[in-house]
């Protein structure tokens, strides 16, 4: 303590104000606060780790490391697969930076907190909007976390229920995610639906699946091949059964053109929220978007904002129905859920402003027409495209050798998009790519040329 | 009272502002002019009702008026008690945003993402020695999932073992995900009582300990800012019976360099980065909740794991004994940046000097308030201190008013109602950024604050008088829920 | 009236934070710990007295708490006349700081800097463009300097024509930084009256030209927002005499795609880019003032200038005729580069669309307003409508008194007692940037103010009331200084 | 106007507010709003200027222009001379970006300026204590406009007099700006001082040239060469004859450890205040601070800040002694100035506020340090040092064929520093470098190294 630590700058006490508060509290130096405390413990816990470093010196080192890590422009990129590279003004970040926002906590005093409130209100009303669902909360983790969470949901609703039907087509990392949750709680068991020749949900399976065991059926919308799927359909089909449609969305972008899961029959509609103005971020924070009908919100997990009035009768917004929460509920909550992801679902607001009515909708239209363009070129080359459903910003080509070829590009700086071979050994050599808004023509044309010089032609 | 009004102005929903056709936006030019891919109409919604229609100007003054209305750490003490709301560092923010970890896809291959793994396997390597902890994942994105996560892998370890057991014991005090997760893992959670002066005593959990216990969850220092005086002897207990103990790691910033959890007998352990290692709080998140675990609990932890390969790290999901994922990708990566330009800012000694600090600025808050408000226990305090409404209960005056009142003194209340073993609890975290000027501040509010309940109780009962908003009807906003703006 | 009411701390000085010994610094690590270099002790200070000592913590509270205290044209409607108030797009804050840019040193070799002289090339044409000049140099730090240069070339231009000449004519009306800058130049400064409708008359203008006059200042639109009809007549009549004419550009806004000054017969004008071309007014600075020039101007601009030179550009002081150097370096870089942002996001189109909506929204303001408040003239307006106190002067009322009630209504203050011309003057200029709403909103709160005057007038000799300090007294702080905080 | 302008996203007004606010005003359309503006301007007056474009393309834009730019840390540089690399917290930048103090303007109306206001009234106060005077405005341009506005106020001060004389070794853009801001203020004249062997004024020179005539004798500190002058010494001759001292600073780091200039005798000192935390930016904007003695108040130039009370007796702030700028003296005015750097100056304040007593003085010690490194490590190596007498972080070296062996350096990334006699043809063969605390150890071996290879060894 006598030599100058470096953290100093973000530690105030002086000597001299470590000696009064010392003084105040009757003790004669620091380590006599923690008498109590085991005396092997305390020998046993000092910290090898290196000396604190300047400001500077954080900087080169997390810029030397940063720097090791390719991303685009200079690498270019054909991945999606769960996070979407996409355009996000300026002025999203720059108001995530304020530090009003940053630093204050869940709002438990609302009348200091009105702003993220306020916030966290307009976030509800769009992702409802979004997902064509009464009622929003105010965020899960991810879109993975949050389609486990729409499972257990389902299965408070449906008690006595116990088959989870998940497509085998939903994201493998969301399937993977809601086992984990799954794992444990008793009397459920998940059984996977295939996909049909177009890629689509195979329809004749769910209808032998469905029964009255059934607690809902798992769809992504769009699928992990970015096919849209036939929500409509499948959830009238569920609903025969009185079985819930669930549906999870790893690119929020779609659903700015889409027909809105909720419009088409789906009671519960999660999706990941990080293309809708958030970085990549090697896959984090992001945000999971959550919505259901209104007769299901007291089993929704989560946080929730809610309008009410002061005492003059002014608007204002508060945190309600915490009663389904685990700081009232404990054992018994909805969910296990406590910090969220609050920056992030503001960014996602914030996009959404900015984007509005009409950007939304057309960033969606580029999207379709980025990809479908890059399709159509590999088609025009001769790939084969195995699934001929309608796709929103992915989809898959067939190519022999698909891994090795990958490998030869990605040496080239370019990443041809997911080898699916990993997740689904029934595709091999498939390669899942990605086109958004932000791949220029000439990116998707040396795409292709590369793939045919690589493959198409032999 | 130091206090200045100033004028905010009223700022409405952003769907009440705009106009129809007005923008806000842009795209890349569209280099594929002459091509129309476009999908089949009746895949496509009509509109995005009542989406906004502003200009960027418009958002930028609405979200920036609405941050105003916020108390926040940057702006006051936020002395928000289990929340561990220290300053947060600006460079943090900046390295966070470098474009080779902001703009990197979670898919990139490993070889062209060695920079974030090298950070993964460091930070894991951080936060290990810091714990005592043999292995860390850095997957859970907040504490509660890092607990599920915990409680996960000791329910895998037991299933190993033969039997998954039934059972958890949770004292009381414990924050509410405590149950909740042990809850969602299947288990039934059984109350351990805590001793009379608000720390567990290893008898009576010996006592409570069976074959159908899986797990203790333990906080610790417990949510009272006091340590658990008993905790290696309560640890052993549970393992004579062959039962794990899951360590709450949320108040790890009282024990840096003081006592390490993997000492005292924890198999598992979540780590809250938001909390001890100063990532901010967004307003509610996001967070990080990565666990350290004891060698026996590390074939299950989550994958993908790093592993070294030819020199480079990769990822691996050859961990046939995982619980498998709990999370897409790895974690709440950007967050864990930020925490690891903390841990290379602090070093070693200033993590140390950092819970020193902590610990001596909750005593002395507890020490110079414990004539005037009733101390929840007499034991020595760690990083926070605990009220109850003992002194003030007769006096008509709730804890809620207390906390309202503070905020007209320039102040974000501390943490209140829990935690639920205390009558009315006021928990007080000042964390070890706050100087000794801003505590006496606060103090000085307290003690004027005490001296009001006998003077002018009406003007606890009608605070906040300088907020945006006055108390706020909560019974009207359950009762008639309003989620959503109006759809017309 | 629409008001909310917010808590604030208090904030004191920074010197009055902290504590001796406290730190919130960090420096590069020394990797010269063996040498040790070092000034003789007589060359050096004792001390930085008052200095403060406070954590990194403390200094981001402090200036956050002091932001919140501002009014700003990201909080509200700030229709501040002559200044141009525009929404500050938050894209051009992230160019200026691309690396790139920032860190670049201003003698970096020509070959490595080529980015930079590209864009200044660039913006010297853009900006040539708008205003139908010739030549451009962006050295002038602000608009005053950019006068400075101007007349600094009008004056190099007589020199060299065998007479520096000993007068410049200036309207009342025009801004005081006009005869300022002249004065600066050795000229004295002639008053031109304004013609009855607030305009000059250039049979007026005629009668004060002779051989002395070595220019006219002249703002178009001027300082009541007219357009001067007769400029192309005026600038004949100077030409006439070989004196010529200074416009000053800070009206621009008004002009894009409408009428160009080089076409009005300028030979030199200055442009505000903190005006015009939306880059933030930083609470009074910095700008960017660069000047436009006709061709016989063009070899007294200021050195160095950018040539091309083996297909690279290239600095050169190869200005033998030049007046030397304004500002160190080259000007405000890092403004320019908001500025050329901006000017790419518009285009063409869009800066022509910006000119129509600025003058459309001037125009609806006078409209609504012009039955209560008196206008200063009933000339069609341009960008900005100028009213003075004749509707109310009876009443006791000043137009301070309406600037500080407008501060309880949440917006900002017009200009006020300028142009010098119009009795008690309240300039509004409210920009193409704010929306209909907005603008139907101020207006509305001018109705309301006007009613006030009307029943309650005290209301506005009591305002501001909802602000974080009420009425400053401004003659004690003329009378006994206190400039710097207290040495001890 | 029909067709959709990029620029729409700065542009609220839609189709329909523009009819409304069209029939209010009582025309039918936009044209009619300039009906009074002589049609011959009008018709000339279309913008020849590209489309505007989107966010995405101004980012990319501007980048791939930025990126034509070689900066640090990949391009090693010991360019100083008037512009300096120093680190700056996080912080410094962070705060600037507040949107209330950035997009704020001069605070004419004090009671919703208060932050502005406190902030000035601050640096205010840091900036007198560092040039050691009583008081300081609240800034101007640069520190080269700061010296030519400190000659006019010395010339008001001394009205009588008539020659200035400056330093040869003050920064000669510092000099040029000086001469053209005194071209045509009537009976002035401005007289060069040489400097001595050693580097400072020639003292003997300066005696000679000193006499009733003279207004003021202005020298740099350090000056051009990095060389601390005597300013002691030098004011003290100068009072005799009732001459004022002005000093001027290019590198403000150095007055956290020098004597104040102020304590040495000057009477106005003036300084560039970039490297107090504000970057490059290839020499803009940076800031000039300014301050004199109490008694020369009425003759400063720019704006002032002051302490008051409000209604209630509560301390607040206010511009004042407004009675001095443009907008009330007009052309009687001590200077023209009016928007000045406001925004830099808050940036100073605040990294003043972070480095604070010890860090600003721990940081020039560096500076020292760092830069005598180098300098010894050149001597030890035989190069010649031609002036002898003490300096802050920068010093001459001379070597034979110096211009030829820098370019040969800057092909290998490497500037080693100016080339002296493009602005002292009798400095041949002198090179000016700079050394801060941000040159790590290997970068100034590095350079040591290339210019013994290149040069020193023959
Ligand atoms: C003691 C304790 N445990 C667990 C948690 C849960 O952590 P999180 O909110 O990150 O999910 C908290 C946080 O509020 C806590 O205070
Ligand atoms: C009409 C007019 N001319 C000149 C100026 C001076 O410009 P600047 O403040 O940039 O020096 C101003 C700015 O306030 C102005 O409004």
């Amino acid at each position: 303590m006598t030599e100058r630590l470096m953290a100093m700058r973000y530690l105030p006490h002086t000597e001299h104000d470590i000696a009064a508060m010392l003084a105040t509290i009757g003790v004669d130096s620091l380590d006599a606060l923690f008498a109590h405390v085991p005396e092997e413990l305390r020998r046993r816990a000092s910290l090898e780790l290196p000396a604190g470093k300047g400001e500077p010196e954080v900087q080169t080192s997390l810029a030397s490391l940063a720097a090791m890590n390719r991303v685009a422009p200079e690498y270019v990129s054909f991945l999606g697969a769960g996070a979407y590279p996409h355009f996000s003004p300026a002025a999203v970040d720059a108001l995530l930076q304020r530090s009003e926002f940053a630093t204050a906590y869940t709002p438990y005093q609302p009348e200091v907190s009105q702003g993220t409130l306020q916030a966290i209100f307009e976030f509800q009303s769009l992702v409802a909007t979004l997902l064509g669902l009464d009622v929003a909360n105010a965020s899960m983790y991810d879109g993975a976390s949050a389609t486990a969470e729409a499972v257990l949901m389902a299965r408070r609703i449906a008690a006595r229920r116990s088959t989870v039907l998940v497509a085998r087509s939903v994201h493998p990392q969301y399937r993977q995610v809601v086992r984990t949750y799954l794992e444990g709680v008793p009397d459920v068991q998940i059984v996977e639906v295939p996909w049909a020749s177009d890629g689509r949900l195979d329809a004749a399976a769910l209808s032998s699946l469905l029964n009255d065991h059934v607690i809902c059926v798992v769809v992504g919308y769009p699928n992990v091949f970015g096919v849209i799927e036939d929500v409509g359909s499948l959830s009238a089909l569920a609903r025969q059964h009185g079985v819930l449609t669930v549906t999870t969305t790893t690119e929020a972008v779609a659903l700015g053109l889409l027909k809105a899961p909720g419009e088409l029959g789906a009671d519960i509609a999660v999706a990941e929220g990080q293309s809708l103005g958030l970085p990549m971020s090697y896959g984090g924070p992001g945000v999971g978007l959550f919505a259901c009908r209104e007769r299901f919100l007291r089993n929704m997990p989560g946080r929730l904002v809610g309008e009410t009035i002061d005492h003059e009768g002014r608007r204002g917004f508060v945190l309600t129905l915490a009663t389904r929460e685990q700081h009232i509920r404990r054992e018994k909550a909805t969910s296990n859920i406590c910090t969220n992801q609050g920056l992030c679902a503001l960014g996602v607001t914030i996009f959404l402003s900015l984007m509005g009515k009409q950007g939304l909708r057309e960033l969606a239209q580029r999207n379709v027409k980025k990809s479908h363009f890059a399709h159509d070129l590999l088609v025009q080359h001769g790939a084969v495209v195995p699934l001929a459903a309608p796709f929103f910003n992915e989809f898959v080509v067939s190519l022999p050798d698909a891994r090795s070829r990958w490998q030869r590009l990605n040496t080239q700086g370019l990443v041809a998009g997911v080898v699916l071979e990993d997740w689904y050994p029934e595709l091999k050599d498939c390669l899942l790519l990605c086109v958004t808004e932000l791949h220029a023509r000439a990116e998707i044309e040396r795409l292709v040329e590369e793939l045919k010089a690589n493959a198409l032609g032999g | 009272m130091k206090m200045r009004k100033r004028a905010v102005l009223d700022e409405p929903l952003i769907a009440e502002r705009g106009s129809p056709g007005r923008i806000g936006y842009s795209l890349p030019a569209d280099d594929l002019a002459e091509y129309a891919g476009d999908l089949a109409p009746e895949l496509c919604r009509e509109t995005l009702e009542r989406f906004p229609e502003v200009s960027e100007a418009e958002v930028v003054r609405h979200f920036t008026r609405l941050s105003q209305w916020n108390f926040s750490a940057a702006t006051t003490l936020y002395p928000l008690g289990s929340c561990t709301m220290k300053y947060n560092p600006v460079v943090n923010e900046t390295v966070a945003r470098l474009p080779g970890f902001a703009q990197l896809h979670p898919l990139t291959p490993d070889e062209q993402a060695q920079g974030a793994l090298a950070l993964l396997v460091e930070l894991e390597r951080c936060l290990a020695e810091i714990s005592g902890m043999d292995a860390v994942s850095l997957q859970p994105a907040a504490g509660a999932q890092g607990e599920l996560t915990g409680m996960k892998l000791i329910r895998a370890y037991h299933q190993a073992h033969g039997h998954p057991r039934t059972k958890v014991l949770i004292p009381g005090s414990a924050h509410g995900t405590n149950p909740a997760s042990a809850a969602l893992c299947g288990y039934a959670v059984e109350e351990v009582p805590t001793g009379s002066a608000g720390i567990l005593n290893a008898e009576t959990v010996k006592q409570c300990v069976d074959g159908e216990v899986a797990a203790l969850m333990v906080t610790n220092p417990n949510t009272l800012g006091l340590f658990e005086r008993e905790i290696v002897q309560i640890t052993e207990a549970l393992h004579a019976h062959g039962a794990l103990v899951y360590m709450d790691g949320a108040n790890l910033n009282a024990l840096m360099g003081v006592a390490k959890p993997g000492h005292m007998g924890a198999d598992v352990i979540q780590f809250n980065l938001h909390k001890t290692f100063s990532t901010p709080h967004g307003g509610g998140g996001p967070g990080a909740g990565p666990v350290g675990v004891k060698k026996i609990l590390e074939p299950y932890l989550p994958m993908p794991r790093i592993i070294q390969r030819d020199g480079l790290y990769a990822w691996s999901e050859a961990f046939p004994q995982s619980i498998g994922k709990i999370r897409s990708f790895y974690g709440n990566f950007g967050i864990l940046v930020r925490a690891y330009a903390y841990i290379l800012a602090m070093g070693g000694d200033g993590l140390a000097q950092a819970t020193r600090m902590a610990v001596l600025s909750a005593n002395y808050l507890r020490k110079q308030l414990e004539g005037t408000y009733e101390i929840a226990s007499h034991e020595p305090c760690m990083h926070e201190c605990v009220f109850s409404d003992g002194s003030f209960k007769h006096t008509g005056i709730k804890t809620l008013d207390i906390a309202k009142r503070l905020l007209d003194y320039g102040f974000y209340a501390p943490t209140i109602y829990f935690p639920l073993v205390v009558s009315g609890a006021l928990m007080i975290e000042p964390t070890e950024t706050e100087s000794k000027e801003t505590l006496d501040e606060f103090i000085e509010a307290l003690l004027a604050i005490a001296y009001e309940i006998r003077t002018s109780p009406e003007a606890l009962k009608n605070a906040p008088l300088t907020t945006p908003v006055s108390r706020l009807d909560e019974t009207r906003a359950a009762r008639h829920p309003v989620l959503r703006w109006g759809t017309v």
